[in-house]
């Protein structure tokens, strides 16, 4: 069967199961932790263009970077904290550093993070406080401290950017496992673009041309790091099909449309607003669409069994040989 | 609890500091884990008994903390049952523990659409009367030919067998020594 | 330092997790071949560490009401209704009559189970393919795992037939997913090689039930937390049997050193092979597989598959620094990108 | 076993794993079957046809352990010419009177024996379920016998029994039973080839065996098996029976059933034991062989423990004071008596027969129709709240404020809150601790019998009525302790065991105790239990500490012994018939019986010993008769006496079939007891018309995960969820027949009731060819009710009430019934179903089906004759 050109390579699907259920526990995650890959991404790209902003001498653009930064980790921190079980014990993830759990690299990005962003945002405000006084001390030092805690929140951005491919992928469920080569390619490239949008849709227009380069790289990552995503075999079947398969693909038409408009916007807001809209919409998109296919993967037993069956029946065609 | 014995509890600190830097065992056991026992070990009596369910007779062993019994499980030492249990005998402690136990002595009188509640004492005086008087009532001295009856037909009882034997024992001496006749169990069933 | 195989391939695991001179390993050998599905294992468990309820449905699953290992079933007895040889014995329907086949009605209805509960075992209805499966009717594509019990046509299918019943449980296993990707430690390993959850560590973050290749770890919907099989840790402590293989009528569950236990499987297995049961086969018990050998392996008589199980799972984590590797990549290709866009032309 | 004995079922693994195989019976497919080498699927109610089957493959390839048979068993014994067989007379045997339906049993007698001993006629045996006075002792019958051990004689035994049986071919097994001739061979074969010298082979049967019209004598044709092969009191052997309920053995041992007192001896009858001398020795029969000999002894002793000091040898030891049976006082007509308002007051100790009994609707309705009820239990049963929640208030047949029923609910200790004894089901004594005490109200039965007793004698310590001496005079002081002041348990035991009335000294064995009143024993078979003032029934040695036996774990009755007849495991000079097989012997150094278990024999009578002429009692057994509680000390083949619906198994149809019998005219047990009142009609079978409207078989019995009427399971949460449904099983092809889906909903109806079902179509039931047709057969579990955590509709309703003649136990693990899609109808439309029904079924008056059938001529291999 061919579609688009495409070599839809799906085994027969006949293979057993108990009473067809499925083998593995299908996430208990709620769609907080969509909602917070998303958040996580736009915090840490953000935190980014804040850097760079700061670097390059365009203070509204780091404003906006700073202000999203800290607006995106807070909700983080929310979402992340929402969705535990037990959310009183969220200081539990601070009971261990283990390089085995990326949730547990993640939290000390976070803890690393969140307070510089929170500096580098707070600094922000510096302007509104009286001249003199120990707030008028505040006043001076605010800025230098502000510059050197946007700096560092850049630094682990990345990570706070990309660790969530792993987050996913380093799990049983089978479309992210398998999909780990792309995951934090693509996660990279949407926080990107997410950071790229609100940047497009709120600082100043003088200040956005890198925002709109950005948004270039940021789809050139994604389509380029994450292309493997839907290509992978049978496990990548969910991120082509059905509801998670839609989202997906909303994701890459917005991604392009988003960045083609940013790329033709130069003198328009509202154009520049549009672009903006639909980066930080792919971003959404993409987000829940790779979420919603791990679900789906987990839930059915055809894809737990079907790659497993395959490559044991393979090991034992070798052993015989 | 000093700040210093506080970090050096620290889980992540044990990691370092440690033999288990990837925080897997050693480091991560918590001091609800440390402090863990098997709560047969801590019961303050243990009997040993028989599952009441099926008549395999397998052995039981019923620990017993602050009145309360904590846990039913298998008695290894009997050669009937080497410790096993099926899941009914499993369930025993539910059995026993059961929320839906009744626990208190309940009445309907004639004609009641609701239960009410009784003092036992009083519901076995009142049961007292009501035998003598059924008896009273349907007693039987003798046949038509004039040899010895000495019963009622007018009270029945239906046994389950869960009884004990002293039990049953008691059972059919009394209701015999009061003539009635129609006692019955699930034996018969 | 961490050991060359601490993420994959043969490995102690106690020593592993930091334990000097720890007790031999302990775990379970259930030999599917004698188990009489009487669930003694199911009660006894929730007996011993106060399991809740795990819900009244009827489940039309043979005599399967439990589903799945749940985060309130430790133990989940497996029923397999199979028109299959069982090896050694006489067919057990052989001459019965044949009858019409059965109705397409009873199929599609055969199929529908219960409505979906979450993590509780029920309809996949997060995949209308697994859904349209199991609902019979014209997508019904003939897999043979997926047929509702009575979905046999008649005596012939019917001669050589077996139930096949199974008790499962957490694989305990050497590289456990469940509790590297554990943020808080809760889940840890005990000083017996095996994995327990600290109730009063865990905050319920899921991860755990993601990571697990065998669908066991599950969190408690009322109370938030993961729950699973602790291979009953305060009875080990206290040189106890687990609940579960104490209460087993027949010695389907064994417990003792994992070492001992898979001497003593390889020797069911021989002998089953011995008298006529080729089908039978060991699962899990093989420290070079995907997991590192689980510390509770089975005797099976058909396919993993068959039974609920993955047929050849792998620990996620071993992939793990091929992720990282990934991550960092991505990482400084976003820096980089960032960098070069604000280096780029001012307009 | 595995289904509803688990634990039970390890021994059978054990034996497995060590080569034996392993052969299930079933009608349907069980998690034993899952476990078997062989599943034989069986129509339900055609066990003798099988097990006959076997019988005739051993005769017809002498198959039979000769030796054994010929020494052991009454092979050799001549029978008059009077016998006529069921080869003779279209399936019924000589003596049958069709006034009322039973046998004159004189024409079975062994040649040379002037009369049977029995003084009973067959109807009041059949009353007063006099078969149950058996479980200890044999039918009476002289001791002094013709034999021609060459078992050449025509009217010898083993010929009479080779001629029964000569029709339960293979070819006729798979007729009646459905099952292949092919299995039936492996099933013969792997049965007599691991029997003999060397091995032994062991029949276990669940009791819903003896839920058949024909119970008694299903398990008769297993011991007729048993006995030709050569394995009976021998280990690995016998037949052993499942018993569901912790202590339904002691039930019978220390009886609450009507019919009989502690120790198997009979409830007094009004006609036949006038006097204590009529009564004893209608039990010892004078100048019968074996140990009922002394029942004397034990008569006395259980009116000395009864009426202690006022029991003298000049009143007779207070006989007079024993109430008289007049004929069958039995459960079912006692529910019947109460449906007509002649019953007052009920009882119910633990038992719910709302759900458990047959004919559910009859129990209620007989339930609602009380002056009082008390019932005492752990749980609110069905039972309990009939008045408020059954089926019968939807239907309008019982309404609250109509129904006059006094309940009274006391709790009850449960088995960790009491001390006392069970005895399971290898007739072993254990004694439980106490654990707790019991919460709230909740008491035991012996303290609430106990002060029942107290209280009413106090109410009549006044009274000069005769009536009431009884009550006064009764031995009723026993020690109380605790709070709750609770009777001693220990106490009881001790006078259950019985002691020396001038020493309080503990008695030992039966052997020790007296017919002059010097000693008490309120059950002889259970002297020993407390031997030298030590609760024998509570040690608890561990088993890996001793012999495979276990002798000391608990205490079995009689003497300890843990395998009844074990003299039969040594040959007839006493030797091991194998090394392998080695359990009891005789040691000629020491002169004496021994071995790893309690000698079933005196300890030191020789094998060589001969009694002589005239010899009774326990002089009159030989020293090679192991089975001394027989009149004539051989293991019966043949039963001259006792059995009441004939000397031999016969395959009857159940009461309610859809098949013709295939073997005889005669279609059911002509001799089952039969209540003829209103609410209890049949449905039609064969040779009568319109059977056809029930053309399906069903059968009921339990789960694993379930306990009997659910009182103890469904009321607790980790058992309830494991089976939260009450289902019917069908095979593919009936649910393909009546149009029923997978766990969608099905009724079942019969001429009592029609209940609901949720539906599993399963591959574990199979219809089976029968006498040409297919018939299909349903099962269902009969633990649901209407209370408890999860309810249902309960299977027992659909029941009416047909009881085996020997021990009067309804039949109720076979009927007929139709099952229809869907759920059943509510409230006056179900009733009008079942009418519809039995409109359909000929007409709307009470059915019964006919007890004699042998002029319809219409059976196969019958016509013959």
């Amino acid at each position: 069967m061919t579609r688009g050109g495409e070599q839809l390579t799906v085994p027969p699907a006949d293979f057993a199961s108990y009473y067809g259920r499925p083998v593995l526990k299908p996430p208990v995650w709620k769609y907080d932790i969509a909602g917070y890959l998303f958040t996580g991404g736009l915090a840490a790209g953000s935190a980014l263009i804040g850097a760079g902003a700061q670097l390059t001498g365009r203070p509204g653009l780091r404003t906006v970077g700073r202000w999203t930064a800290l607006g995106g980790v807070a909700a983080s921190t929310y979402l992340l904290v929402h969705d535990l079980g037990r959310p009183a014990r969220f200081h539990h993830m601070l009971r261990v550093a283990k390089v085995t759990s990326p949730m547990s690299v993640g939290t000390w990005i976070l803890a690393a993070f969140g307070p510089l962003a929170g500096v580098a945002a707070v600094a922000e405000l510096a302007p509104l406080l009286p001249q003199h006084g120990v707030l008028g001390l505040a006043r001076r030092i605010a800025p230098p401290v502000g510059n050197v805690a946007g700096l560092a929140a850049a630094a682990s951005a990345p990570a706070l950017a990309t660790y969530t491919g792993v987050l996913l992928a380093d799990t049983a469920v089978p479309s992210w496992h398998d999909a780990y080569p792309s995951l934090p390619f693509v996660f990279a490239g949407s926080a990107l673009a997410a950071a790229s949008g609100v940047g497009l849709i709120a600082a100043p227009a003088a200040e956005t041309a890198p925002l709109r380069r950005l948004a270039l790289a940021a789809a050139a990552i994604e389509f380029g790091g994450g292309h493997q995503l839907e290509r992978q075999g049978l496990t990548s079947e969910p991120y082509r099909h059905g509801r998670s398969g839609r989202l997906v693909k909303a994701g890459r038409v917005l991604l392009a449309v988003g960045t083609a408009t940013a790329l033709l916007s130069r003198r328009s807001r509202v154009l520049a607003a549009i672009s903006g809209a639909a980066l930080v919409a792919s971003s959404v998109a993409t987000r829940f669409g790779v979420f919603e296919a791990g679900r789906v993967s987990a839930r059915d037993p055809k894809y737990t069994v079907v790659p497993q069956r395959g490559r044991l029946d393979e090991k034992r065609s070798a052993t015989q040989l | 609890m000093g700040v210093r014995s506080w970090f050096e509890g620290w889980p992540v600190y044990r990691q370092l500091t440690g033999t288990d830097p990837l925080g897997r065992g050693a480091a991560a056991k918590s001091d609800g884990s440390r402090a863990l026992t098997a709560r047969t070990d801590t019961a303050d009596s243990m009997a040993r008994s028989v599952c009441p369910y099926c008549a395999v007779g397998c052995g039981q062993r019923v620990f017993v903390k602050d009145g309360q019994v904590s846990q039913i499980e298998g008695d290894p030492d009997s050669p009937i049952s080497r410790g096993r249990l099926c899941p009914k005998g499993s369930a025993s402690k539910s059995l026993v523990t059961s929320p839906l136990r009744q626990t208190t002595v309940r009445y309907r009188r004639p004609y009641g659409t609701e239960w009410e509640d009784l003092d036992l004492d009083t519901a076995l005086n009142m049961i007292a009367d009501r035998v003598l008087a059924a008896r009273d009532e349907t007693w039987e001295d003798v046949d038509a030919e004039g040899r010895p009856l000495n019963r009622t037909l007018g009270i029945s009882s239906l046994g389950g067998a869960t009884l004990d034997n002293e039990e049953n024992y008691l059972i059919k001496k009394l209701f015999t020594a009061m003539g009635a006749l129609q006692i019955e169990n699930q034996a018969r069933i | 330092m961490p050991h060359t195989n601490a993420l994959y391939g043969p490995l102690d695991p106690a020593p592993d997790a930091g334990y000097e001179n720890p007790p031999p390993r302990m775990g379970f050998f259930t030999d599917t071949s004698v188990c009489i599905g009487c669930k003694a294992c199911e009660v006894a468990c929730k007996e011993w560490n106060g399991v809740p309820e795990s819900g009244l449905d009827l489940l039309g699953m043979s005599y399967d009401n439990t589903g799945a290992l749940t985060a309130n079933s430790w133990r989940h007895v497996a029923f397999v209704e199979q028109p299959r040889s069982a090896g050694w014995a006489t067919p057990a329907f052989a001459g019965d009559p044949d009858g019409p086949a059965i109705s397409p009605v009873t199929a599609a209805a055969g199929a529908r189970t219960s409505t979906d509960t979450g993590t509780d075992p029920g309809l996949p209805t997060g995949s209308p393919a697994a859904a349209a499966r199991m609902s019979g009717g014209p997508e019904f594509l003939g897999m043979p795992g997926a047929q509702p019990p009575g979905r046999g046509s008649g005596a012939e299918g019917r001669t050589d037939f077996r139930w096949l019943m199974m008790s499962d449980v957490c694989k305990h296993c050497t590289h456990a997913a469940c509790l590297d990707v554990c943020p808080t430690g809760s889940l840890f390993r005990t000083e017996f090689g095996t994995v327990v959850v600290q109730e009063d560590i865990c905050n319920g973050c899921g991860y755990c039930i993601s990571a697990c290749p065998y669908g066991v770890i599950d969190q408690r919907k009322d109370d938030g937390r993961a729950w699973k099989c602790t291979l009953c840790y305060d009875r080990l402590g206290a040189g106890m049997t687990p609940a579960c293989a104490q209460a087993c009528p027949t010695e389907s569950i064994q417990y003792g050193e994992l070492d001992e236990l898979r001497e003593r499987a390889a020797a069911r297995v021989a002998k089953l092979h011995e008298r006529g049961m080729p089908e039978a086969r060991l699962y899990g018990h093989d420290p070079n597989d995907g997991v590192g050998g689980d510390g509770a392996f089975f005797l099976l008589l058909d396919e993993p598959e068959v039974y609920g199980l993955p047929p050849d799972p792998i620990v996620t984590t071993r992939d793990l620094p091929a992720m990282w590797k990934r991550a960092g990549l991505a990482a400084m290709t976003m820096a980089a990108a960032t960098a070069v866009a604000f280096l780029g032309r001012r307009q | 076993m595995a289904e509803a004995h688990p634990v039970g079922f390890q021994w059978v693994m054990e034996a497995k794993r060590r080569g034996a195989k392993v052969f299930h019976v079933d009608p349907r497919f069980t998690r034993t079957s899952a476990l078997a080498d062989s599943y034989l699927p069986i129509r339900a109610g055609t066990d003798i046809a099988l097990l006959g089957g076997v019988v005739r493959y051993i005769l017809d390839n002498e198959l039979d352990f000769r030796e054994y048979v010929v020494a052991y068993t009454n092979a050799a014994t001549i029978v008059t010419e009077e016998y006529a067989d069921t080869e003779d007379m279209h399936g019924l045997f000589s003596g049958f009177n069709d006034d009322n339906a039973t046998y004159d049993q004189a024409s079975w007698r062994y040649e040379g024996h002037s009369q049977n001993q029995t003084t009973r006629d067959s109807e009041t045996q059949r009353e007063t379920a006099a078969g149950l006075e058996n479980e200890s002792h044999g039918a009476p019958v002289g001791g002094e016998t013709q034999r021609d051990e060459t078992l050449q004689h025509p009217r010898c035994v083993y010929q009479i029994l080779k001629r029964h049986f000569a029709r339960y071919t293979p070819e006729m097994v798979e007729r009646v039973c459905g099952i292949p001739q092919e299995k039936f061979f492996e099933l013969a074969r792997a049965w007599t080839e691991n029997s003999g010298r060397d091995r032994t082979g062991m029949l276990v049967y669940s009791v819903g065996w003896t839920q058949h019209s024909v119970g008694v004598q299903y398990i008769r044709t297993g011991a007729i098996i048993q006995l030709l092969l050569g394995n009976m009191g021998r280990p690995g052997g016998g037949v052993m029976a499942l018993r569901g309920h912790a202590s339904i053995q002691g039930s019978t041992d220390i009886p609450t059933l009507f019919n009989l007192l502690p120790g198997y001896l009979p409830m007094p009858h009004h006609a036949e034991h006038p006097t204590l001398d009529k009564w004893v020795d209608s039990i010892a029969h004078p100048g019968q062989k074996g140990f009922w000999g002394n029942a004397r002894t034990y008569g006395v002793n259980l009116l000395k423990a009864y009426w202690g000091d006022a029991a003298t040898a000049d009143n007779d030891y207070c006989y007079g004071y024993m109430p008289r049976m007049t004929g069958d006082h039995g459960t079912y007509q006692q529910v019947l008596d109460m449906i007509d308002g002649k019953i007052k007051g009920y009882f119910l100790l633990g038992q719910n027969p709302a759900v458990g009994s047959a004919h559910g609707r009859a129990q209620r309705l007989g339930m609602a129709n009380l002056d009082w009820l008390v019932v005492r239990d752990l749980f609110m049963i069905e039972s309990a709240t009939f008045w408020q929640n059954a089926p019968e208030i939807e239907t309008g047949e019982i309404a609250p404020e109509r129904c006059r029923t006094e309940v009274f609910f006391l709790p009850a200790a449960s088995h960790v809150e009491k001390e006392g004894t069970f005895t399971q089901t290898q007739r072993l004594l254990q004694w439980r601790e106490k654990a707790v005490e019991p919460p709230g109200d909740a008491r035991s039965e012996l303290w609430f019998f106990y002060h029942l007793g107290r209280v009413i004698r106090e109410r009549l310590a006044t009274s000069t009525k005769p009536r009431d001496r009884a009550l006064l005079d009764l031995a009723w002081d026993y020690p109380t302790h605790g709070p709750n002041v609770e009777p001693s348990a220990e106490a009881v035991l001790r006078e259950i065991n019985g002691y020396d009335v001038a020493t309080g000294r503990p008695l030992a064995s039966f052997t020790e105790m007296k017919d002059d009143g010097s000693t008490v024993g309120g059950c002889w078979i259970y002297t020993g239990v407390y031997a030298d003032g030590v609760n024998q029934a509570a040690r608890r040695k561990p088993g890996s500490e001793q012999s495979l036996v276990a002798p000391e774990w608990g205490w079995a009755w009689p003497a300890n012994r843990r395998i009844l007849y074990n003299r039969a495991s040594a040959d007839p000079d006493g030797n091991p018939w194998s090394e392998r097989k080695r359990y009891v012997w005789w040691d000629a150094d020491k002169s004496e019986w021994t071995g790893y278990d309690v000698p079933d024999f005196e300890k030191t009578k020789p094998p060589s010993y001969r009694p002589e002429h005239g010899a009774s009692g326990v002089a009159g057994i030989a020293g090679d008769d192991p089975f001394i509680l027989q009149g004539d000390g051989k293991g019966w083949l043949y039963a001259p006496t006792g059995v009441l619906d004939g000397p031999m198994p016969t395959h009857y149809e159940p009461v309610e079939s859809p098949v013709r019998n295939p073997l005889y005219r005669q279609q059911a047990n002509p001799t089952r007891k039969v209540y003829t009142h209103p609410i209890n009609t049949l449905n039609p079978s064969p040779p009568e018309p319109y059977s056809q409207v029930f053309p399906y078989v069903f059968t009921v019995s339990r789960l694993t995960e379930h306990h009997t009427a659910g009182g103890m399971s469904r009321t607790v949460s980790p058992l309830a969820e494991l089976q939260p449904e009450m289902f019917v099983e069908v095979s593919p092809e009936l649910a393909a027949e009546r149009g029923l889906t997978h766990l969608g909903w099905a009724h079942l109806v019969t001429a009592r009731a029609a209940v609901e079902a949720r539906v599993l179509v399963t591959d574990r039931l199979t219809p089976l060819r029968v006498d040409g047709r297919v018939i299909h057969q349903v099962w269902l579990p009969y633990h649901f009710g209407f209370e408890g955590l999860v309810t249902g509709d309960s299977a027992n309703d659909l029941f009416g009430i047909s009881l085996d003649p020997n021990v009067l136990i309804q039949e109720s693990k076979v009927g007929t019934c139709d099952i229809r899609s869907g759920r059943r109808p509510r409230g006056a439309e179900l009733l009008a179903l079942v009418v519809d029904y039995r409109r359909r079924s000929g007409d709307l008056n009470p059915h019964y089906p006919p007890q004699v059938t042998t002029d319809s001529a219409d059976s196969g291999p019958d016509q013959e004759v």
